[in-house]
């Protein structure tokens, strides 16, 4: 492997674990706060992605269709947790793990109603058409780069609310020790919609700014839910750190898994995730 | 009393397995033509009971939540067909033991990784492994990968020559599947009224108080997760015995989500909820396909209103049918049994002596 | 209408005697067709575009087959091939279809090829493409209208051969159906020559596909052969282009690469040269007013699972006129379906021993968003079925 | 010493930074009624957690009976014979009473598959645990749910379930904390019973409870212990005065 292959493949890895890294962020979050699996995560990374689509067409603008589509998804988050979650919190994770169960069903259900079982793309907005070159023979777009930019500034942000704000200090405290939350006299409740809404969002979000990169199609959030849950377990249930890392290690597994170990590639991830529960059974940052 | 239920338990459970044991007698009369496919979708369904209450040992009893348990129904339904002869039936004397052998040692590895982590933690670990195996079974040169294998003889039950049981008659194997889910509920019973079945209660009840009596309590488990895969693998083994095919999307992580929403159908922790819940769910998804095209949106709704408003299953409606649950809560009934300061139907039975739990 | 078939229908019946499957071929009965397609899923489109074209056919021809009014019943498949077999033997044994009609997914046709073993269901597989289906697998009572895997990919190891490429890489699922696919390009393009220099299997179903792009990069290869379907076609596709590897290194492929997904594939797959059994393109009069009819029905271009379904309606309609509606003598019926020839809009079509068509494969580039017809990459060409006993 | 029973010497926890229990030498002798007084947040729970092995120590050791037992797991100890009762409520609320005390009973029946054991050693186990029953009064509640028993209850019966398993060494933590005064009356006494055939070690807010059952007190302030002694020397000393009637007054009365 020469140096500048080893360099492309670094930058793939990076860029596909940032963006884990911002589809995962809600999946923990929602974890650890409230204590609740979500199942039907998957499910909105998809319809952030056909949301985008949709507006992007009706509305003639990427930037335009995001802006519209994330009050939709919050609303989204809103209405489920208000209708189905809220009564399940104290109940036991399986109630949890079957209800969301039951809501891929009627999500994915849904996208094919209203938008049918066609495959779709977005095109890359004019901004970020543009493509540097690496190699000789091979560019990497500008939007790619536009987009680790976009999670790299989202981690960051996301940080910060952790360390530095009183919202923080309480997702921090609930991730260890959810009693712990009701203790400091928060209304959980209120805590409860707001974190899983802006769960949701986060990952309707990631299905938004990945939508160009990809392609739309039905059952798209099945497969990425699992590597979500992945990366979460790796790094530790709650910890957006552990998110953080996770989806970094991840996405470089997968991508020089690919490469060096081709016979293993599908199986890689569930390897190292049963390496780190053996040696950690909490994750790497719990 | 825990596992201890009212009379009509026993009874409606026993008309129904003689509802169902004597269907090639009413079948053709009622369903004419149909009647030959009923009864192989009735095979199928006692085949997805036993998988059912295997998991129900797991999830109902000692409180593990698997969403990997399809792993070992695949490795039954693998095992079964990649140790068969291609041009003979195996004898069922050596396959049974060895799909029992191949799983309790799959379940030995896999539930000491995954016994140690709890809550979310063995959710998330048990998907993992049920995962990996799918992924293995996928890409594997010897599994014949994503379009499954055939398996082309059932196995035969001969001794000494002579043919006991002919697995190839439909009706021979119905009742060796209806045979199995008796044999497999009555072991259950068994077991979870033993002593060990007791540890597993506590376990699920308070797995630190456990620790803190004197319990290994990640022993129990592991047992309980051994037993639990043995009974799914040879539930996977009748699966891919009833067509002759195994596929790797027999153990992925959606089956896994099947059996559960099984479990919660029919009532967890009962053990013979979940045979009410196998036949439940699969007559519902039968009737919500020839209904709508849309069908998945009928099936998650149900799924999400047993979850919001029947967390007990059809179980629970057994055991306190809703009109007396509002009885035994009204103040007349704790008027007239002073004393009494939870009087649901079985608090309210007179106890019997000492810890025999007849029910 | 009815009156014309009467005398054929009822010596049928005659003919069908007192057995149960006699009972099943009077008059008035109509024809059950059972359709085993996704129609909830990733292969969702799949599905309707096959039921489409299949039930323009019907409509075309009043609804009828043999005289026999025809009635369907539409199972979803669900893609899931662990339900296959109790699917399958619903529709056989349940609902007593007298065709089944499916599947698309390949793991789901070894679960009914199963049952139509057993129960010897004439079945018509109007997509899958699994080699195995009319080789090792074959048997009387199964019939495909569409491809195999082999029978796509293999014409195109001559066409890069002839268009000078030596040295190519390919890259496909690692799934059976994406192996059998690379099998018949490698198959043709070492036999002219050439050299697979390397041989890439992504994950199934993967659509994360930057660092491969940048092993090919490494590589040069002359030329870029792969196999993807539905999302990830378009997601390759468009990578593909995105990366600038389109520049430098042509990207050849099966048709399904794009097949139904030109709109979402865009510009990044203009040049891409592909082979299939059909081009919405291709100029002929039964595929100018199939394509007209087509979209005057449905709004739309037809495509290859279009055409698949549509031609399995044809056959159907042939072999039920040849036995006069008579679905109770299933050699007689499987007699007449091997012997129907069609003229088809993907060209001229008649079945092999083994059933499965003989067929062109065409030559594509797309070219301003269609995919323009080169020429026939191999005319009537015969897939390889020694294998197959029957 | 011979009648020494327990005994550690600089026992010490940290949880990460903070020193929940530092450098504590402490002796139980046998028979006697041990009890731990101290502020909330004095390290008291935590120094039970240790002896009882629900976690290791991070320096210090501990000896029952002369074998050093620190870093032992929680339910190898309680087979040596040192059982404890929880601060919160701590039963199995869908087993009837009986059971709970079974339970506790049968962990001498060795590992999963003693469950099968025979009948005989099974009926010795019933009987312990009808004993346990007795001793706390709660034969007429054995086939009650537990989570069906009143609190008062509740607390007794886990104090029946540490009977259950035959201990030698007895800490309970908090056996009174939540009751009424009635209750404590009746708790009391029945410690006091089990006194002369149980070595006793109690953490206890309840001051009268205390110097009424105690025969020795260690007083523990901020992770350390303050004084150890007859409960007649602790109950005159200054700094103990000092501790419970100055700073800390109001939250020894939580």
């Amino acid at each position: 492997m020469d140096l500048a292959f080893f360099g492309v493949q670094l930058l793939n890895g990076l860029q596909y674990g940032l963006l884990l890294f911002l589809i995962a962020s809600g999946l923990t979050l929602i974890f650890g706060i409230m204590g609740i699996i979500n199942l039907a995560h998957g499910a909105m990374y998809m319809i952030g992605a056909y949301l985008v689509y949709d507006l992007t067409f009706r509305l003639g603008n990427f930037w335009l269709a995001i802006l519209v589509a994330i009050p939709v998804a919050v609303a989204l988050g809103l209405l489920i947790e208000r209708l189905f979650l809220d009564t399940l919190y104290k109940r036991d994770h399986l109630y949890q793990v079957l209800l969301t169960f039951g809501l891929i069903l009627v999500l994915n259900e849904m996208q094919r109603i209203i938008w049918g079982g066609d495959v779709h793309s977005v095109p890359v907005p004019e901004l970020f058409s543009g493509r540097i070159r690496l190699t000789d023979n091979l560019q990497y777009s500008h939007y790619r780069l536009f987009v680790m930019g976009v999670c790299l500034a989202l981690a960051g942000v996301i940080y910060w609310v952790i360390r530095h704000t009183r919202l923080g200090i309480i997702i921090r405290a609930g991730a260890v020790n959810r009693d712990m939350v009701e203790g400091l006299g928060i209304n959980v409740r209120t805590l409860f919609t707001l974190i899983f809404s802006v769960g949701v969002a986060l990952t309707a979000f990631a299905g938004m700014i990945a939508a160009p990169l990809t392609s739309i199609a039905p059952g798209m959030g099945d497969s990425i839910l699992i590597t979500c849950f992945v990366v979460v377990v790796i790094g530790g249930i709650g910890s957006i750190k552990g998110a953080f890392w996770g989806a970094i290690l991840i996405g470089m597994a997968e991508t020089f898994g690919a490469v060096l170990i081709p016979s293993l590639a599908s199986m890689v991830i569930y390897l190292i995730m049963a390496a780190v529960l053996l040696v950690k059974p909490r994750g790497l940052f719990a | 009393m825990l596992h201890t239920y009212p009379k009509r338990v026993v009874v409606i459970m026993l008309v129904l397995t003689a509802v169902v044991a004597v269907f090639p007698l009413w079948g053709p009369a009622v369903f004419g033509a149909q009647s030959d496919f009923l009864m192989e979708k009735l095979t199928l369904m006692l085949i997805l009971a036993l998988f059912a209450m295997s998991l129900d040992l797991l999830v109902g009893i000692v409180g593990l939540v698997s969403l990997g348990h399809a792993l070992f129904f695949g490795l039954g339904a693998y095992t079964l067909a990649l140790a068969s002869p291609d041009f003979s039936p195996a004898a069922i004397w050596w396959m049974v033991p060895l799909v029992m052998l191949v799983s309790a040692l799959a379940a030995l590895v896999v539930g000491f990784l995954v016994i140690r982590t709890r809550g979310i933690f063995f959710i998330m670990t048990t998907l993992a492994f049920g995962q990996m195996l799918y992924y293995f079974v996928n890409t594997s040169r010897h599994t014949g990968g994503t379009d499954g294998v055939f398996i082309m003889f059932r196995p035969s039950v001969e001794l000494g020559g002579a043919v006991l049981l002919d697995l190839d008659n439909p009706l021979t194997f119905f009742y060796l599947c209806l045979a199995l889910v008796v044999v497999g509920y009555l072991f259950l019973r068994w077991l979870t009224r033993s002593f060990y079945g007791q540890v597993l209660d506590g376990i699920h009840d308070n797995e630190h108080r456990m620790e803190a009596l004197g319990y290994a309590t990640s022993h129990y488990k592991l047992v309980a997760f051994v037993i639990s895969g043995v009974m799914a693998s040879i539930a996977g083994m009748l699966a891919a015995m009833q067509y002759g095919f195994a596929n790797p999307a027999q153990l992925g992580w959606h089956a896994s989500g099947e059996v559960l929403m099984m479990l919660i159908l029919g009532g967890m922790g009962t053990i013979f909820g979940p045979i009410l819940g196998a036949f439940a769910y699969e007559i519902l998804q039968h009737t919500f396909e020839h209904l709508t095209p849309h069908w998945p949106i009928l099936m998650g709704l149900t799924i999400i209103l047993a979850v919001l408003i029947l967390p007990r299953g059809i179980a629970g409606l057994i055991i306190d049918p809703p009109s007396r649950a509002r009885l035994a809560k009204s103040p007349l009934l704790r008027w007239l049994k002073p004393g009494q300061a939870a009087p649901t139907s079985e608090a309210v039975k007179p106890a019997a002596s000492a810890p025999s739990r007849e029910g | 209408m009815k009156t014309t078939f009467k005398k054929t229908a009822l010596a049928s019946l005659i003919g069908a005697g007192l057995t149960l499957a006699g009972a099943a071929t009077a008059s008035d009965d109509p024809v059950k067709l059972g359709l085993m397609l996704p129609y909830t899923g990733t292969y969702t489109a799949l599905g309707e575009a096959i039921t489409n074209g299949l039930e323009l056919a019907m409509s075309q021809h009043g609804n009828q087959l043999g005289g026999r009014d025809v009635e369907y019943v539409k199972l979803d498949s669900e893609a899931n091939p662990s339900k296959a077999p109790q699917n399958m033997s619903r529709l056989v044994r349940g609902d007593n279809v007298d065709f089944v009609i499916g599947p698309v997914h390949s793991g789901v046709a070894m679960g009914m090829l199963r049952v139509a073993q057993q129960t010897g269901a004439v079945t018509i597989i109007p997509n899958a493409g699994l080699g195995a289906a009319t080789n090792e697998l074959c048997m009387p009572n199964v019939f495909r209208t569409s491809h195999s895997m082999w029978q796509d990919s293999y014409p195109m190891g001559k066409v890069a051969y002839d268009r000078g490429h030596r040295r190519v890489v390919t890259i496909t699922w690692d799934y059976a159906g994406g192996k059998e696919d690379l099998a018949g390009f490698e198959q043709a393009f070492t036999e002219a020559g050439g050299e697979i220099i390397e041989q890439i299997l992504v994950p199934f179903p993967g659509t994360e596909f930057q660092s491969y792009l940048a092993q090919i990069a490494s590589l040069r290869p002359d030329a870029v052969y792969t196999f993807f379907a539905g999302g990830g076609g378009v997601s390759f596709v468009r990578d593909y282009a995105a990366s600038g590897l389109k520049d430098s290194i042509p990207l050849l492929g099966s048709g399904f690469l794009t097949e139904g997904n030109l709109a979402a594939i865009g510009e990044a797959g203009e040049g891409v040269m592909t082979t299939l059994h059909y081009a919405e393109t291709l100029d002929t009069p039964q595929n100018r007013a199939f394509v007209e009819a087509y979209r005057d029905a449905y709004g739309e271009l037809p495509d290859a699972y279009a055409v698949q379904g549509y031609d399995t309606g044809m056959l159907l309609l042939q072999a039920m006129e040849a036995v006069g509606g008579d679905t109770g003598d299933k050699d007689r019926l499987i007699a007449a379906l091997s012997n129907v020839q069609l003229d088809s809009p993907r060209g001229p079509l008649r079945f092999s021993g083994s059933h499965h068509p003989i067929q062109n494969i065409y030559l594509r580039e797309i070219r301003n968003g269609r995919h323009e017809v080169q020429g026939i990459a191999f005319e009537n060409l015969e897939v390889p079925d020694d294998a197959c006993r029957m | 010493m011979s009648d020494i029973m327990l005994q550690t010497r600089g026992l010490t926890r940290r949880f990460g930074g903070l020193v929940a229990v530092n450098d504590v030498d402490f002796d139980v002798r046998e028979n006697e009624i041990h009890a731990i007084l101290g502020p909330n947040g004095a390290g008291k729970s935590t120094l039970i957690n240790l002896l009882s092995g629900e976690f290791p120590p991070s320096e210090g050791e501990i000896r029952y009976r002369g074998r050093p037992i620190q870093g032992r797991k929680a339910r190898h100890v309680a087979r040596l014979g040192i059982g404890r009762s929880h601060q919160k409520t701590n039963i199995f609320p869908r087993l009837t009473c009986l059971q709970n005390c079974q339970l506790a009973a049968r962990i001498h029946m060795g590992g999963v598959f003693g469950s099968w054991r025979s009948r005989h050693q099974a009926r010795e186990v019933d009987e312990r645990a009808l004993q346990a029953l007795e001793t706390c009064r709660l034969v007429q509640r054995a086939h009650t749910p537990a989570s069906a028993m009143s609190y008062g209850e509740q607390r007794q019966l886990q104090i029946a379930m540490v009977l259950a398993t035959a201990p030698r060494l007895m800490l309970l933590d908090e056996p009174m904390a939540g009751m009424g005064r009635e209750e404590t009356a009746q708790v009391t006494e029945l410690l006091k019973g089990l006194a002369d055939r149980y070595t006793l070690v109690l953490i206890e807010h309840d001051m009268d409870s205390v110097f009424r059952l105690a025969d020795r007190i260690t007083v523990m302030v901020d992770g350390c212990v303050l004084e150890t002694g007859p409960t007649a020397q602790i109950r005159a000393s200054e700094r103990v005065r000092d501790v419970y009637l100055g700073r800390h007054h109001e939250e020894a009365h939580p």
